[in-house]
């Protein structure tokens, strides 16, 4: 187990190494970080000073060297838009971004399970059927759309929910409501595939031989086999969401993550924060990589952990 | 009429495909009493696995019950699945053919026999635990409070196969049916295993419904025999009867066809062609076209009739239709 | 499912507490602002969410009427000259910071020390850049000293926030400032909201509204749901197209101008008769009345904000006239000659729009156009940078100082960031003007400029933009020229 | 069980195209989801012959007119205008043009280099397998959208540099899939028979294991192009992919939205166009998937048969 996790962390720092050279890559050598972060305004004195103190004078390899000890000391610079360190503003604007995955990414979950298991009893009958149907929908709808949509009716027409912001429990409804779309259709439609193709296999007959109901098979055996397939799925689902659809929703919504700040250091020239919110989000990854693969091989005893 | 476990009375399983019907089971009629062993016998496809799929209630889409009735100790167990809950997994249970792929590969061996017993005996799963440590060494395994604990994939498939005669008889059953329990086990193991099932059925007074293509393993443990053959019993008889004397072309051909040691120089026949197609079944001698002793007069339907001890289903029963080939 | 229903329960008792509550707070209300303030430290930046927030909080020497009149702010008259490069402010007595320091002499010397010190490298020295620093004279007197003579130093001061010099030491200026405004810093919620309560001490007296809530949404879609759901009592930048939509709205032109930055160097735009034409060519009327519908008006012949001090108001803006366009266009044999129209989308009230549509009319005189529009990094690379200027170039201009010098040296100067000509001449001109202090003749030369620079079209002068404010049913408010959100200015009713 | 051994072909499973539709047919909407579809190549292709105007004229006098079945529309603009006064159809039908292309090429890249990685990790096996994989999982957890803000903020946005992006987040996938394949099929006795009789690698794949990728790869790029369509329309929503003139669909519904509240057609019929596109390609690929699965093929059959006889049973008893 430790050996596992001590691989996985190794591999970790392969990941992160790998995103470091490719940010460097990007931002060195395919642009000119100066003219982007500095005002316009800024004198010729003024960039060199700040190529300088960014170390563009130096030659390649010692700037990646140094690129590479800022990453390791969690050391991004300041943020030009907050003249703070790019790190606090990312420590800061992260819980909320969590809050709303949490949110979003929880109610799928939490609903996904139910439907795509009663779809699943009977393919092809009418709840299956709604539930396919919903579900293709919700896989075509982009994000954008549905939150503009959202917005329109609960809380313009209906004036049930607030329309941005954060705050209140309310607050959080429609953002996640949003957000949770589109893992609710991913995940309702690979449980009841997975659970259709888990109730045709050779031990559910065994089990219905016992003499089980249906409900009890499917609580007590297939569920916990799909769980395999399932905590892959959203663990891909939560790194989609966490490295994509945030920035979507929280711009819609105007929840203040690291989505929506993304977008504005990035309006604002603010590579320093960029490349923290860049960082910060490939190490969650590995984290939540490492996480996913420890509590596959609790509920699966046969996955060796390699 | 009530002397018998089970009957089943002109069963008829239908599975719908794209290129049409097929029809499984074309109007089986059997019957098993207390105690009693019975053998199934026939090649795959003749739809000896269905009969013991619609037994347990295990036929579903594509597949369905299109006729006929079957009878547990003279009330319908088709009829409602919800009241069938107590006799089935508990009066009668069944074991399968691949040990491999029979148990949750995720719940302990423990946990499956303790289910059970739990759902139908209403012990706590304490009791329940401890019965299945019980069971386990009453099946011959070795180490039974280490094995409660351990995942299928731990165990050797025998060993499998044994968790799974375990789980059958936990709730003491009258009828256990085994479907080609033995075939995917090691030749070593099969014996063992078909010993483990002649002891139970001592010790318990247990029936038992045998399926299985292999004669070879009728003849030690099983009273009564039926020959399926596309759909339909052809014959029926005690295990002696069938032995000795087959009436039905088909089951004098599926005896020719195995070696016995005990004969010398006996020739084996093989039985040319295949089984027709269940599609559009012939109404006629379903056989006729593989039977050495077929003529004109065969393509007329054919039910099973009796005819000396047992029952055949065949208009020339009881000729020696292999005589020929030899 | 349960935990969502329990989450979806509590949600809607929040909202029913909060409208429950409501009346008890009733003079507070939450403006919804576009961007949230980098820092609230109110020296350092040019930020508009600060000053947004700040303009509450601080106070300037010198103030503005509504309508854009310069006054006496925390100074108690105009200040007088001294000499050339030294103007004498008296202050205001018994003026009191949030945090009880006074407000006198010390604090003005140390306010501006501060904000013109090298080591802070503050944003802001582009309006303050001829100071060269403030001596005490009494408690309550202070002398501002100039580099060289600066004719529009008290504008100048108008935007520069006096800070409390005790706490301009220890305390937290950047998270929790303290000024001597109408209202008291509360609360901020980084990426979300900031509250500030009225200042009960206030010199003016307690401001009518008892707080405010500053709520940061980036998109103005959002902003007007959050109106019309009645989350917001005020939101900024509405569109022209959403007066009929939402319960009340007021308009109030603004500081922005907007207009094309022709390149008097480039193959195609050096001749004048281009130039003239691309000026010619343009219905602007008509984009008025559809784009803005009606709440913008055509710029008067130059890109100088009508209301600034220097602004040439005899002039007129060139006609619509397409034939006269394609006729000098032929003229000039630019026939089928490429254009590219530079711009950017989303920093200004529909400057897409703008500069698509202008675009559109270009493309009619018979110039093969283009239309570049640049990711706004990109873009202010290209109105700023030091690479070839583009043919014509798109900005919103603005003017905080209310003062023709601004847009003078930026645009006309040839050495100005987002000029395009290079023209010695004019460039002498507008120096000469920014050290005369002889009202009258300053006028003179800034006119004469703005004549030159119409009559050979270095611009293209669009509009002078409206801002328009959408307000709840509530809301009573007149908003100002200089675009300050102040909060004592506005009023509930009830 | 019983009916795999007793199943034989008829008649009634023909074969050839002429059963492919009747079998689609039998699917409504499936077969609808490819009419669509085919409707929205022929719009892409077709698009200067089709749309009424050019997607980028301007009309500022005819701004923000409603559909045509609305109180001021007109059938000049059958989908109203928007806040240009550009038409609302043909800018779809443009729009069509951007995202399938887009899209397309997209696939066709991410496809190839996947491809050529997978193919040769699961050739090559050994060290070169774990080293190519191992590349692939590290690119896998690149932070997708973040990562292409980063590199639009430094390059530039462009529908270029949208497909550079996206190409080069969405390869792994493919290595994956075809690394797999190769992998098993290599283990498979008929090619290993032809390794063993000598046959070259490049025979080996070109004969024994390309034609066992194409049905997988053809899935997973049908459902992978929704992917873009809908990351493409993300992006340009965000104001970092298609650029103005260009049209997008996303670009339509971000520049729409400020006037959600007034002119609702501008956000809702691009948003629907992305949503029916999605939606046709998901319907049919799954049609295509389960076709392509004898197994799934019957099984489906089958339900179909079960519900007909539900709905009959029903029917007869009210």
């Amino acid at each position: 187990m430790l050996q596992f996790i001590l691989r996985r962390l190794f591999q970790g720092v392969l990941v992160v190494f790998g995103v470091s050279a490719t940010v460097f890559v990007v931002t060195r050598l395919a642009g000119d970080p100066v003219s982007l972060m500095l005002p316009l305004s800024a004198t010729e004195a003024q960039r060199i000073a700040f190529a300088q103190q960014i170390g563009l004078d130096q030659p390649i390899a010692a700037q990646f060297m140094r690129f590479l000890g800022d990453i390791v000391t969690l050391d991004f610079g300041n943020s030009l838009w907050q003249r703070r360190p790019a790190i606090d503003v990312v420590f800061e604007r992260l819980p909320n971004t969590m809050l709303l995955i949490a949110a979003g990414l929880g109610s799928a979950v939490i609903l996904s399970i139910p439907l795509g298991a009663i779809a699943a009893l009977r393919p092809g009958g009418l709840v299956d059927r709604l539930t396919m149907s919903i579900g293709l929908l919700g896989l075509a709808m982009p994000q954008f759309w549905i939150g503009l949509i959202a917005i329109l009716i609960f809380a313009v027409q209906l004036k049930w929910l607030p329309t941005s912001g954060m705050g209140t429990v309310a607050h959080i409804v429609l953002p996640a409501l949003t957000l949770s779309l589109t893992p609710l259709a991913r995940f309702t439609m690979m449980v009841r595939a997975a659970m259709i193709d888990e109730l045709n296999k050779q031990y559910v007959k065994t089990a219905r031989a016992k003499g089980l109901g249906l409900p009890r098979i499917l609580r007590v055996h297939t569920l916990r086999n799909i769980l395999v397939p399932f905590l892959s799925i959203s663990g891909w689902e939560l790194i989609s969401t966490l490295s994509g659809y945030t920035v979507v929703v929280e711009t819609v919504f105007a929840w203040p993550g690291l989505g929506l700040t993304a977008v504005q250091a990035i309006q604002r020239g603010d590579l320093f924060l960029m490349q923290a919110i860049v960082f910060v989000i490939a190490i969650l990854i590995v984290i939540i990589g490492i996480v996913l693969d420890i509590l596959s091989k609790a509920v699966d005893p046969r996955i060796e952990l390699n | 009429m009530n002397s018998f476990l089970l009957q089943i009375n002109n069963l008829e399983v239908n599975f719908d495909t794209r290129a049409g019907t097929v029809q499984a089971l074309r109007g089986v009629s059997l019957s098993i009493a207390p105690g009693e062993t019975l053998a199934i016998v026939g090649e795959s496809g003749s739809g000896k696995s269905v009969t013991a799929q619609a037994i347990m209630g295990l036929i579903d889409v594509p597949g369905r019950i299109s006729g006929g009735d079957i009878l547990w100790e003279g009330q319908p167990l088709t009829a409602a699945k919800v009241g069938a809950r107590h006799i089935l997994g508990k009066e009668v249970t069944m074991v399968f053919q691949n040990p491999m792929t029979s148990l949750n590969p995720l719940m302990t061996v423990g946990a499956q026999i303790s289910e059970v017993i739990e759902l139908h005996l209403g012990f706590s799963r304490q009791a329940a635990r401890k019965r299945a440590v019980e069971l386990l060494s009453l099946v011959g395994i070795s180490g039974p409070e280490r094995r409660l604990n351990q995942y299928p994939h731990e165990l050797s498939g025998g060993m499998r196969q044994r968790v799974m005669i375990a789980m059958g008889i936990a709730c003491e059953p009258k009828l256990l049916i085994a479907d080609e329990p033995t075939t995917a086990l090691d030749v070593t193991i099969q014996a063992q295993i078909l010993e483990l099932l002649a002891e139970l059925r001592e010790t318990i007074g247990l029936a038992i419904i045998l399926i299985t293509h292999d004669l070879g393993i009728v003849a030690g443990l099983c009273d009564r025999v039926a020959v399926m053959y596309a759909g339909q019993i052809v014959e029926t008889g005690s295990v002696y009867d069938i032995f000795e004397s087959p009436s039905h072309p088909y089951t004098q051909g599926l005896i020719r066809s195995t070696p016995q040691l005990d004969v010398k120089d006996e020739r084996l026949v093989s039985i040319s062609g295949t089984p027709p197609g269940l599609l559009d079944p012939p109404s006629g001698c379903a056989f006729l076209p593989r039977c050495p002793a077929g003529d004109g007069g065969c393509d007329k339907p054919q039910s099973l009739k009796a005819f000396g001890a047992g029952a055949v289903a065949c208009c020339k029963a009881g000729i020696d239709a292999w005589k020929e080939a030899v | 499912m349960t935990t969502k229903l329990l989450a979806q329960a509590v949600g809607l008792a929040t909202i029913f507490a909060c409208t429950t509550v409501a009346p008890a707070w009733a003079q507070s209300i939450t403006i919804a602002i576009g961007s949230e303030p980098s820092t609230l430290d109110p020296q350092l930046r040019d930020d508009g969410g600060e000053r947004q927030v700040n303009d509450n909080i601080y106070e300037t020497l010198m103030a503005r009427t509504p309508t854009g009149e310069l006054v006496p702010g925390l100074a108690a008259a105009v200040p007088t000259q001294v000499d050339a490069t030294t103007w004498q402010f008296k202050l205001r007595e018994g003026v009191k910071f949030h945090n009880g320091e006074p407000f006198n002499a010390d604090a003005v010397v140390a306010s501006v020390t501060r904000v013109i010190d090298p080591a802070n490298n503050s944003e802001q020295m582009a309006y303050y850049g001829t100071i060269k620093g403030a001596e005490k004279v009494d408690d309550l007197t202070v002398n501002l000293v100039t580099n060289g003579p600066d004719p529009i130093l008290p504008s100048r001061l108008y935007w520069m926030k006096m800070i409390a010099p005790g706490y301009s030491k220890d305390g937290d200026l950047a998270g929790a400032p303290v000024g001597t405004g109408p209202y008291k810093f509360e609360s901020w919620n980084r990426g979300t909201d900031l509250t500030l309560v009225a200042n009960s001490d206030y010199w003016r007296g307690e401001p009518e509204i008892d707080g405010v809530t500053y709520r940061f949404v980036t998109e103005p879609g959002t902003r007007l749901s959050g109106l019309l759901s009645g989350e917001f009592d005020v939101i900024t930048n509405l569109l022209p197209e959403f007066t009929e939509s939402v319960p009340k709205f007021a308009a109030v032109r603004s500081l922005e101008t907007s207009v094309f930055v022709l390149g008097t160097d480039n193959e195609v735009t050096k001749d004048p008769k281009v130039r003239q034409a691309l000026n010619l060519a343009i219905d602007r009327q008509s984009m008025v009345e559809s784009l803005f519908m009606g709440y913008a008006s055509v710029a008067k012949g130059s890109h100088i904000n009508p209301a600034a001090v220097g602004f040439n108001e005899k002039l007129e803006p060139y006609p619509y006239d397409i034939e006269k366009a394609k006729a000098l266009i032929k003229e000039a044999g630019a026939e089928g000659k490429p254009l590219v129209v530079v711009g950017e989308s989303g920093r200004w009230l529909k400057d897409r729009e703008q500069i698509e549509a202008v675009a559109g009319y270009w493309a009619e005189t018979g110039l093969q156009v283009t239309t570049d529009i640049q990711e706004f990094s990109q873009y202010l690379e290209s109105l700023m940078g030091d690479g070839p200027r583009p043919d014509s170039i798109f900005i919103a201009n603005s003017n905080e100082l209310l003062d023709a010098d601004r847009e003078m040296s930026f645009i006309y100067h040839k050495d100005g960031a987002a000029a395009s000509n290079s023209d010695a001449e004019m460039a002498a001109m507008i120096e000469a003007a920014r050290t005369e202090t002889d009202a009258a003749k300053r006028k003179s030369i800034y006119d004469q400029i703005q004549q030159k620079g119409h009559e050979l079209s270095y611009t293209v002068p669009l509009f002078n933009l409206q801002d328009i404010y959408g307000l709840s049913e509530r809301m009573e408010w007149q908003p100002r020229v200089d675009a300050k959100m102040i909060v004592s200015e506005m009023k509930v009713a009830e | 069980m019983a009916t795999s051994s007793t199943h034989v072909p008829s008649a009634a499973a023909a074969s050839g195209l002429r059963g492919a539709i009747a079998e689609l047919w039998q699917d409504k909407a499936a077969a609808v989801g490819l009419v669509i579809i085919l409707l929205l190549i022929l719009m892409a292709v077709f698009a200067p012959l089709i749309a009424p105007y050019d997607p980028a004229a301007q009309a500022i006098t005819a701004r923000l007119k409603p559909p045509v079945w609305m109180a001021r529309g007109t059938w000049d603009h059958l989908l109203g205008t928007d806040n240009l006064g550009r038409d609302v159809l043909s800018r779809i039908i443009w729009g069509a043009r951007a995202t399938l292309t887009i899209g397309a090429v997209t696939c066709l890249l991410a496809a190839t280099l996947g491809t050529l990685v997978g193919l040769w990790a699961g050739f090559a096996g050994g060290r070169t397998d774990t080293l190519l994989m191992r590349i692939v999982d590290i690119q896998v957890s690149f932070p997708g959208i973040f990562l292409i803000l980063l590199v639009v903020a430094m390059l530039g946005p462009g529908i270029w540099t949208l497909v550079a992006v996206l190409s080069m987040t969405n390869w792994m996938v493919y290595a994956r899939l075809i690394r797999g394949i190769v992998s098993s099929t290599r283990q498979t006795p008929y090619v290993e028979a032809a390794e063993l009789i000598g046959c070259k690698p490049g025979r080996v794949i070109f004969r024994h294991i390309l034609p066992n990728l194409v049905s997988p790869l053809l899935t997973l790029a049908i459902l992978e192009f929704t992917n873009i369509v809908l990351a493409e329309a993300a992006v340009s929503f965000l104001g970092f992919g298609v650029q103005p003139p260009a049209t997008s669909w996303g670009l339509d519904v971000a520049s729409g939205r400020d006037y959600l509240f007034i002119a609702w057609w501008l956000v809702t019929f691009p948003g629907l166009t992305i949503v029916a596109t999605v939606l046709s390609i998901n319907l049919f690929a799954n049609w295509l998937r389960v076709t392509a699965d004898p197994e799934e093929r019957e099984r489906r059959f089958a339900r179909a048969e079960a519900a007909k006889r539900r709905r009959r049973t029903r029917g007869a008893n009210a």
